[in-house]
């Protein structure tokens, strides 16, 4: 018997290695890897950004593929679970030998991945919006820093709603504190006086609003026009927004604009009572264009469900995944350290009738769109960017970053140089 | 109380105990002398058992003092206290450690210090070793030091109760049945036992057989609904009315 | 700025309208065809002018426009409208086109324009036969505060007879008043204390608004004198109110718990997939609405009631399951039962995940569960009123169950000695099989309330496990009376923390208080004495 | 003290310090004297793959001596495992300096976008490595000696134990995840840059790394060894087995539990520390009770009251994770959930307790 214990030992030890072997056959398909959640608590956002990828892969084959080789998708499930970000990924880029990783959502996951993408020199696309405050060589940030989704959100309850008086709500994780200083920041610069803001942070997943949301009643209730600016996390708003309707505060009363509410969080909603409160994103599935009317049947028919929805997620990574397809073709490789010098400038039509383009600073140029929510569960855009808008990695509102910027482009190619002491911050 | 304190090893004093309503024990007081060999006997609900549970710390009383060697309040005390203290329990169902060995059943049992920190470094000494034989051999079970505990035969586990009851050498034994499913034989075998280490030990014995009790030829203390009924030898306590009335039958 | 627009534009209309009363049709196809339009200021303006106007389509216009039944012809800018009964009405004429009207384009709204749709069907229904629309009205008035209908309330007020009517047309004058600088000072006084005695939020807002910059000394003292009164009383409310929100957070963790304290307090088994028989519970009230919402939307006030029993069937029969073909091998194994019944949670939420998707699914809210009774200023909100009822019916139901029936009795014989019950004839594994899928539908029970005000998602019941093992534990294994009471007293607990130290510090706060509480009284609340418990 | 060390100790434990030796030893070889071409090459990824289960193996090690050995089952281990990451991460943390986004020399990124002006006291000698591998052992050990002292003293036994040790990970969980508490909130910590000195990316660096975690493996084993089979480790059998009865014998329960779960506590913040660098993150979720009892699930597969069991039994459920994650990404749930099923309903022993009493009749018995 202790024979058999130390074979067990050893044969799982074998098996192991046996993992990596498998790596060594040769592959004439150009692999993509797909690092989203199937399972835990992120499944409910990422098992769609999967499917998306699946479906602009397909769809790209159909077209014959990239230099002539195929596409090969190669899912992983990283369990919403962080340092299993990592490992998936290390997996993915050594074991699979995948060119480019499609994948993410939460900030977490990000940051633990992106240690593992530099030290390999590959490349990430990360489809989410966030706080900003990073700029990688290896990751293509394709959603939206805050200056592309708060502060113009901001500006229309300002103009428009003629808000004075402000409730930032998030969740206490580092999107909503980033994009809460940044917003304070930027309302006191606008004159907003300090006891006209109210922050409040509750845990992921917080389920019982009532207190809450009866103080937001009563801070919109001294007088002055109120809004509430939302960086609630996905889970916790399906109860939250149940609350307002409960507590009838309705969008002409309180109008709250959130930033992580799209048609995908509605899906799960009964949006009657929540008619007219708002959300920001650089896309709605309900915009009116020859391209989203188009991408959206597609979709459809790929799901083989002719209800399924579309979010900005989903657009930011079919812009990724363009503009990666043009980079490739630009640089006539995959090799990624050619790709990344070859994804600057590079330009893709994005679905709400514009161009969109990748920025020395790995992020994209964005239109910013306001919508109110209608009776359906979808968006009615009521205001609209003129153009796109270039995305501040680094925060000019913040005490830390405001001498930042980041440009990947020669000679400078630097993630976070410092303008003030003339130095690329991390290596001083 | 006419026994003089400072020769009584066990002293209950108007001792009262109650589970939701129900009184278990009802200013229940009696004394037991050093080295003295006493049976206790009673129908069922008696409180035989929960009395024991008082004195070795399982039980706290509601009201009540329980004093040892004279001196110590037991009521104050928990049950490792107590049983460092001298005091030995052999339970009603014989609580043996199934899945040791006879002989490690022993060696947990015998006097020696209880810390944690000892028992990670010291093991065992020659004394012990002399201890644990000695014991094996008054129980008889020395053939099957080491066989595990849970394999052996309900008498033989009361046996070994017994043994690691010696084992631990205390000033008080409180013996709850212990022939319940003894031979004949053996059950003459521990009332010898019994009578033998009586003397140097305080014996305290609980036990419905009553040929067995009469066997140990000691004072009797019969227990009715949580209080004294009678107390004294063998033949006047069976021969008092209200004991037959509401235990032996006429 | 717009506000005054607003009221010029308004006026003019209102003149021209009552000077050529009979080229009407024209005239409005001018108001009319404002509504025209992608822009949303035109629109508002446009809705405004209409109120003023004499139009007699126009209240029915507003209403079609307020819940988007309103298109405009591309070609023309004719003005269409669904009525109620979904066939086309031609604004100008007020009648149907002779044929069907094509190349429509709905007529946008947003907050802006809603605001102002509000304030001015509640201006043209003040008149309304029905009181609560007269109610309703006033209400609106009282938000927009639109100085136009000053004239109007005053003739209303004086019609009145409904006393209740009255007052909130009343207040609705007051609130246009108290903000009105022309107006004369002892009207802006009485208007002061008007909302004084109204009493809540909304009145003091208005109050707060009044400052030197557009009232006099007096109206202010008068002004800030109510103010003082009524935040006194709010203070006073607030405690109440946040028992009451105590009082509903602890039904919830009733309803999540309740369930456990028959599989874990009286079983014993340390049933780690009981989220997801709430879980369970909440789909089948999904299941039940979609097939409702396609077949028979007329029901859909019914799919609770209908859910309930399903959601208790349902899970009672996995339970079951699960039971027989798992946790049967496992009694007198507690510590087992944990490690099969979290196999069995992952692979339940999985199989959810797969049959329904990841993301979360839409469960809607009856009529009767929507909306705030405000017992003046002391808001009850019936969606939570629904649940504490439930819940405490649910408890009493299953007290019933465990006390009267013999289905009862012979649960309690068992889990007291289940060797005895066995000799007595019970057949003690259908006892088993059946407290542990009662136990299991409870959860279901459970899982249809939780579905009104939490995630629809795979992962619900992972939400609610650890605070239903706290609440069990904490009220006293085996005692359902202590689980009622661990409930509430928790939630309440939970609700004067946070004001306090804040949603996740009181949180924490309080499960450290819990943890000591079991080192004080390790059996929880109830325990049970006497050497009947012994390990 | 040795002599302690290697009481009793038997075969069957000689083979499992063998077959770690050869691990803690062979992998780091073939990763890295061999080729990448060649076929007996383990790739770097591979190596903090098996170090994270041995670090795993380790923790289970440390749960399996307070659960398989004293019958207390605790659903927080997790929670000392993170408390020792995290005393490992604040320090690699210290040591990224000028190196992090904002190049600020003391204070950590998270610190600085969230415009904190100085550091917190609790970060106070991180940089240095002895003070951090003294909190990596002291805190948990801490953590366990004040809760294990309340909750053995007043005899909170079995399930209730079970669930305040679980809502001792929760509370400790939600107060990590907020960002005033000052340990980087949910992004925890990371982007590590070195260790000692050495690129924590380097190969040399994982491959040591991997060795130092098979050592305190092998170490943790034998220390866990020595404590069971002494006699402290009988009467702890014996507490699992009849609690009160131990206590008529005289022994002072509370203690010995309290000295085993501190020990074990350590054990397991060593772990943690381990694992960290290995994964190059340690956050929140680490405190998550379904962790912990994953860990309990480990144990119980490979064989509670065993250690060794324990310790294969965590290489080998993870291993199935990371195999069935990567390859039915869709179907894995069941896969595992089967697999706990499985387990408690055939193999109550676990693997190494079903083999162990296939061979001498009558071992371990359930200790549930």
């Amino acid at each position: 018997m202790k024979r058999l214990i130390s074979t067990i030992a050893v044969s799982a030890f074998a098996a192991g290695s046996l993992l990596a072997s498998i790596a060594a056959k040769a592959e004439d398909t150009i692999k993509i890897g797909i690092l989203h959640s199937l399972s835990g608590t992120m499944a409910i956002s990422e098992t769609t950004l999967k499917d998306t990828m699946l479906y602009l892969i397909d769809e790209q084959n159909k077209k014959g593929g990239v230099l002539g080789k195929k596409l090969e998708a190669v899912v992983v499930d990283p369990a919403s679970n962080w340092p299993l970000f990592a490992e998936k990924a290390r997996e993915l880029i050594t074991k699979d030998k995948v060119v480019a990783t499609f994948g993410c959502w939460t900030s977490v996951s990000r940051k633990s991945v992106l240690p593992v993408f530099e030290e390999l020199n590959s490349i990430l696309f990360y489809p989410v919006q966030y706080e900003g405050e990073e700029s990688s060589k290896n990751i293509f940030y394709t959603g939206a820093a805050p200056n592309q989704q708060a502060i113009p959100a901001v500006d229309y309850l300002m103009e428009n709603e003629k808000v004075q008086r402000w409730v930032l709500a998030g969740t206490d994780y580092v999107y909503p504190r980033t994009t809460n200083k940044i917003l304070e920041a930027y309302l006191k610069a606008k004159g907003v006086k300090a006891e006209d803001i109210m922050i409040n942070y509750t845990p992921f997943g917080h389920s019982d609003w009532q207190t809450i949301v009866a103080d937001i009643k009563k801070f919109g209730s001294a007088g002055k026009k109120t809004a509430v600016v939302s960086t609630i996390n996905g889970d916790a708003n399906v109860p939250f927004y149940k609350e307002l309707g409960n507590q009838g505060i309705k969008a002409t009363d309180i109008p709250v604009v959130a930033f992580s509410v799209g048609e995908e969080e509605l899906a799960g909603l009964d949006t009657k009572p929540l008619v007219g409160h708002l959300a920001a994103w650089n896309y709605f599935e309900s915009v009116d264009t020859p391209e989203n009317k188009d991408f959206i049947a597609k979709w459809q028919a790929y799901t083989k469900n002719p209800k399924r929805t579309t979010n900005d997620p989903m657009e930011a990574h079919v812009i990724g995944f363009n503009m990666w397809v043009k980079a490739v073709e630009k640089a006539g490789t995959t090799d990624p350290s050619k790709v990344i010098d070859a994804m600057i400038g590079v330009a893709v039509p994005n679905l709400t009738g514009g161009l969109s383009t990748m920025m020395p600073n790995h992020h994209i140029t964005k239109p910013v769109l306001i919508g109110e929510i209608k009776a359906d569960g979808q968006f009615n855009t009521v205001w609209q960017t003129p153009g796109t808008v270039v995305a501040n990695e680094w925060s000019p509102y913040l005490e830390g970053s405001k001498d930042l910027i980041a440009d990947w482009r020669a000679p400078l190619s630097c993630g976070n140089f410092n303008v003030k002491t003339g130095k690329c911050g991390s290596k001083s | 109380m006419t026994t003089d304190l400072t020769d009584s090893i066990l002293y209950l004093d108007a001792v009262s105990v109650s589970f939701d309503g129900f009184k278990a024990l009802n200013d229940l007081s009696f004394v037991v002398g050093r080295g003295e060999l006493r049976a206790i006997i009673g129908p069922n609900g008696a409180g035989k058992t929960t009395m024991m549970d008082v004195v070795t710390g399982k039980t706290r009383p509601d009201k009540g003092a329980v004093v040892f060697d004279g001196s110590v309040d037991l009521t104050t005390q928990d049950e490792s206290a107590i049983a460092s203290l001298g005091i030995g329990r052999k339970f009603q169902k014989p609580t043996v450690f199934d899945y040791q060995t006879v002989e490690d059943n022993l060696l947990l049992a015998v006097e020696g210090p209880r810390t944690a920190f000892s028992s990670l470094f010291g093991w065992r000494s020659k004394v012990t070793a002399y201890q644990i034989y000695e014991a094996l051999s008054i129980i008889r079970l020395g053939d099957l030091k080491y066989r595990l505990a849970g394999s052996l035969s309900h008498g033989q586990k009361q046996w070994l109760e017994i043994g690691m009851l010696l084992a631990q050498n205390p000033k008080l034994l409180l013996v709850d049945e212990p022939v319940a499913g003894m031979t004949d034989a053996e059950t003459e075998e521990t009332a010898r036992l019994l009578t033998s280490i009586a003397g140097e030990h305080a014996v305290v014995v609980v036990e419905h057989d009553m040929s067995f009790v009469r066997a140990l030829d000691c004072k009797v203390t019969c227990l009715h609904e949580g209080t004294v009924l009678a107390e004294g030898t063998i033949d006047s306590v069976s021969a008092n009315d209200r004991v037959i009335d509401v235990y032996l039958g006429r | 700025m717009l506000r005054t627009l607003r009221i010029i534009l308004g006026l003019a209309i209102a003149l021209i309208s009552s000077a050529v009363q009979l080229v009407w049709a024209d005239d409005a196809s001018i108001v009319l065809t404002r509504l025209a339009t992608e822009n949303y200021s035109e629109i508002e303006a446009g809705v405004t002018a209409l109120a003023a106007s004499a139009i007699p389509s126009a209240e029915a216009v507003l209403n079609a426009l307020a819940d988007s039944r309103l298109s405009y012809r591309l070609s023309d800018k004719a003005i269409f409208f669904k009525d109620t009964s979904g066939k086309w009405i031609d604004a100008a004429t007020n009648a149907a086109p002779s044929e069907q009207p094509t190349g429509l384009k709905p007529v946008k709204v947003n907050n802006r324009v809603r605001r102002a749709l509000d304030a001015a069907i509640g201006s043209m229904t003040l008149l309304s036969a029905d009181p609560k629309k007269r109610i309703a009205a006033a209400d609106a008035v009282f938000k927009s505060r639109d100085v136009n209908t000053l004239s109007a309330l005053d003739s209303v007020i004086a019609k009145e007879t409904d006393a209740i009517v009255k007052q909130h047309f009343e207040e609705a004058r007051a609130a246009v008043l108290i903000l009105k600088p022309d107006a004369p000072e002892a009207e802006r006084v009485a208007a002061a204390d008007r909302l004084g005695q109204r009493g809540d939020q909304d009145a003091l807002a208005l109050l707060s608004s009044v400052t030197n910059a557009n009232a006099t000394a007096n109206v202010i003292a008068a002004g800030s004198l109510a103010a003082k009164s009524i935040s006194r009383r709010l203070a006073l409310l607030s405690a109440a109110q946040n028992a009451w929100y105590g009082l509903s957070l602890g039904s919830v963790l009733l309803l999540a718990a309740i369930g456990l304290a028959i599989t874990f307090g009286v079983m014993g088994i340390i049933n780690m997939a009981h989220g997801e028989m709430v879980m369970l519970g909440a789909y089948t009230t999904f299941v039940v609405q979609e097939i409702i919402r396609a077949k028979a939307p007329s029901l859909f006030d019914w799919s609770l009631p209908i859910a309930i029993p399903l959601a208790f069937f349902v899970s009672a029969l996995v339970g079951l399951v699960i039971e027989r073909m798992i946790i049967r091998y496992l009694y007198g194994r507690p510590l087992e039962t944990l490690l099969a019944t979290w196999g069995v949670s992952l692979m339940l939420q999985q199989a959810v995940r797969s049959a329904f998707g990841a993301n979360n699914r839409e469960v809607g809210a009856p009529s009767y569960m929507a909306g705030v009774w405000d017992l003046n200023g002391f808001q009850i909100t019936y969606g939570r009123l629904w649940i504490i009822l439930f819940s405490l019916t649910v408890f009493l139901a299953l007290l019933g169950v465990m006390r009267g029936t013999s289905l009862g009795l012979r649960m309690r014989a068992v889990i007291q000695n289940r060797r005895m019950a066995a000799a007595m004839g019970i057949r003690t594994p259908v006892v088993d099989a059946l407290t542990f899928a009662l136990g299991s539908g409870v959860a279901g029970i459970a899982g249809v309330a939780l579905s009104q005000i939490d995630n629809v998602s795979p992962n619900l019941g992972q939400s609610y496990i650890i605070d239903s093992f706290l609440v069990v534990v904490f009220g006293g294994v085996g005692n359902l009376w202590g689980t009622l009471l661990g409930a509430l007293s928790l939630g309440l607990a939970n609700k004067f923390l946070e004001p306090i130290a804040g949603a996740v510090l009181g949180k924490i706060i309080l499960l450290a208080v819990i943890i000591l509480f079991i080192q004080r009284r390790p059996r929880g609340l109830f325990a049970l004495k006497g050497r009947a418990v012994e390990q | 003290m040795i002599k302690f060390l290697f009481h009793r100790f038997d075969k069957t434990a000689a083979y499992f310090i063998a077959a770690l030796a050869v691990l803690g030893v062979l992998i780091p070889i073939l990763n890295l004297a061999l080729p990448e071409a060649s076929t007996f090459h383990i790739p770097t990824y591979l190596v903090s793959l098996w170090g994270k289960y041995l670090a795993y193996a380790l923790l289970a090690l440390a749960l399996d001596l307070v659960w398989g050995y004293c019958g207390i089952l605790s659903l927080g281990h997790g929670a000392f495992f993170a408390l020792g990451g995290y005393a490992m991460g604040m320090y690699l943390m210290r040591q990224i300096g000028s190196r992090g986004v904002y190049a600020d020399p003391i204070l950590p990124d998270f610190m600085v976008f969230l415009n904190w002006k100085e550091l917190p006291i609790t970060w106070y000698f991180f940089d240095h490595f002895v003070y951090a591998i003294a909190m990596v052992i002291l805190v948990p050990s801490l953590l366990a000696l004040i809760f294990g002292w309340f909750a053995f003293r007043s005899r909170v036994t079995g399930v209730y134990l079970s669930i305040i040790t679980q809502s001792l990970t929760y509370a400790l969980l939600l107060a990590f995840f907020r960002n005033d508490m000052g340990f980087g909130g949910n992004n925890g910590l990371t982007d590590f840059k070195d260790i000692l000195g050495f690129s924590i990316q380097a190969p040399t660096t994982r491959a040591i790394l991997f060795s130092i975690t098979a050592l305190m493996l092998a170490l943790g084993f034998i220390v866990a060894r020595a404590m069971v089979a002494s006699r402290f480790g009988q009467v702890l059998a014996s507490i699992r087995d009849a609690e009160s009865r131990t206590r008529f014998l005289g022994y002072r329960v509370e203690n010995y539990k309290l000295m085993v779960f501190v020990v074990s506590a350590a054990m397991a913040g060593i772990a943690g520390a381990l694992y960290v660098p290995q994964v190059g993150i340690i956050n929140p979720s680490e405190f998550a009770p379904a962790n912990s009892i994953e860990a309990v699930i480990w144990v119980a597969v490979g064989g509670r009251g065993t250690l060794i069991g324990a310790a294969i039994g965590a290489v080998l459920v993870n291993f199935a994770k990371t195999w069935l994650t990567g390859t039915f990404p869709d179907f894995w749930l069941y896969g595992l959930g089967a697999l706990f099923i499985g387990v408690t309903l055939f193999l109550p022993k676990g693997i190494i307790g079903t083999l162990t009493a296939r061979f001498n009749s009558g071992g371990k018995g359930d200790t549930a």
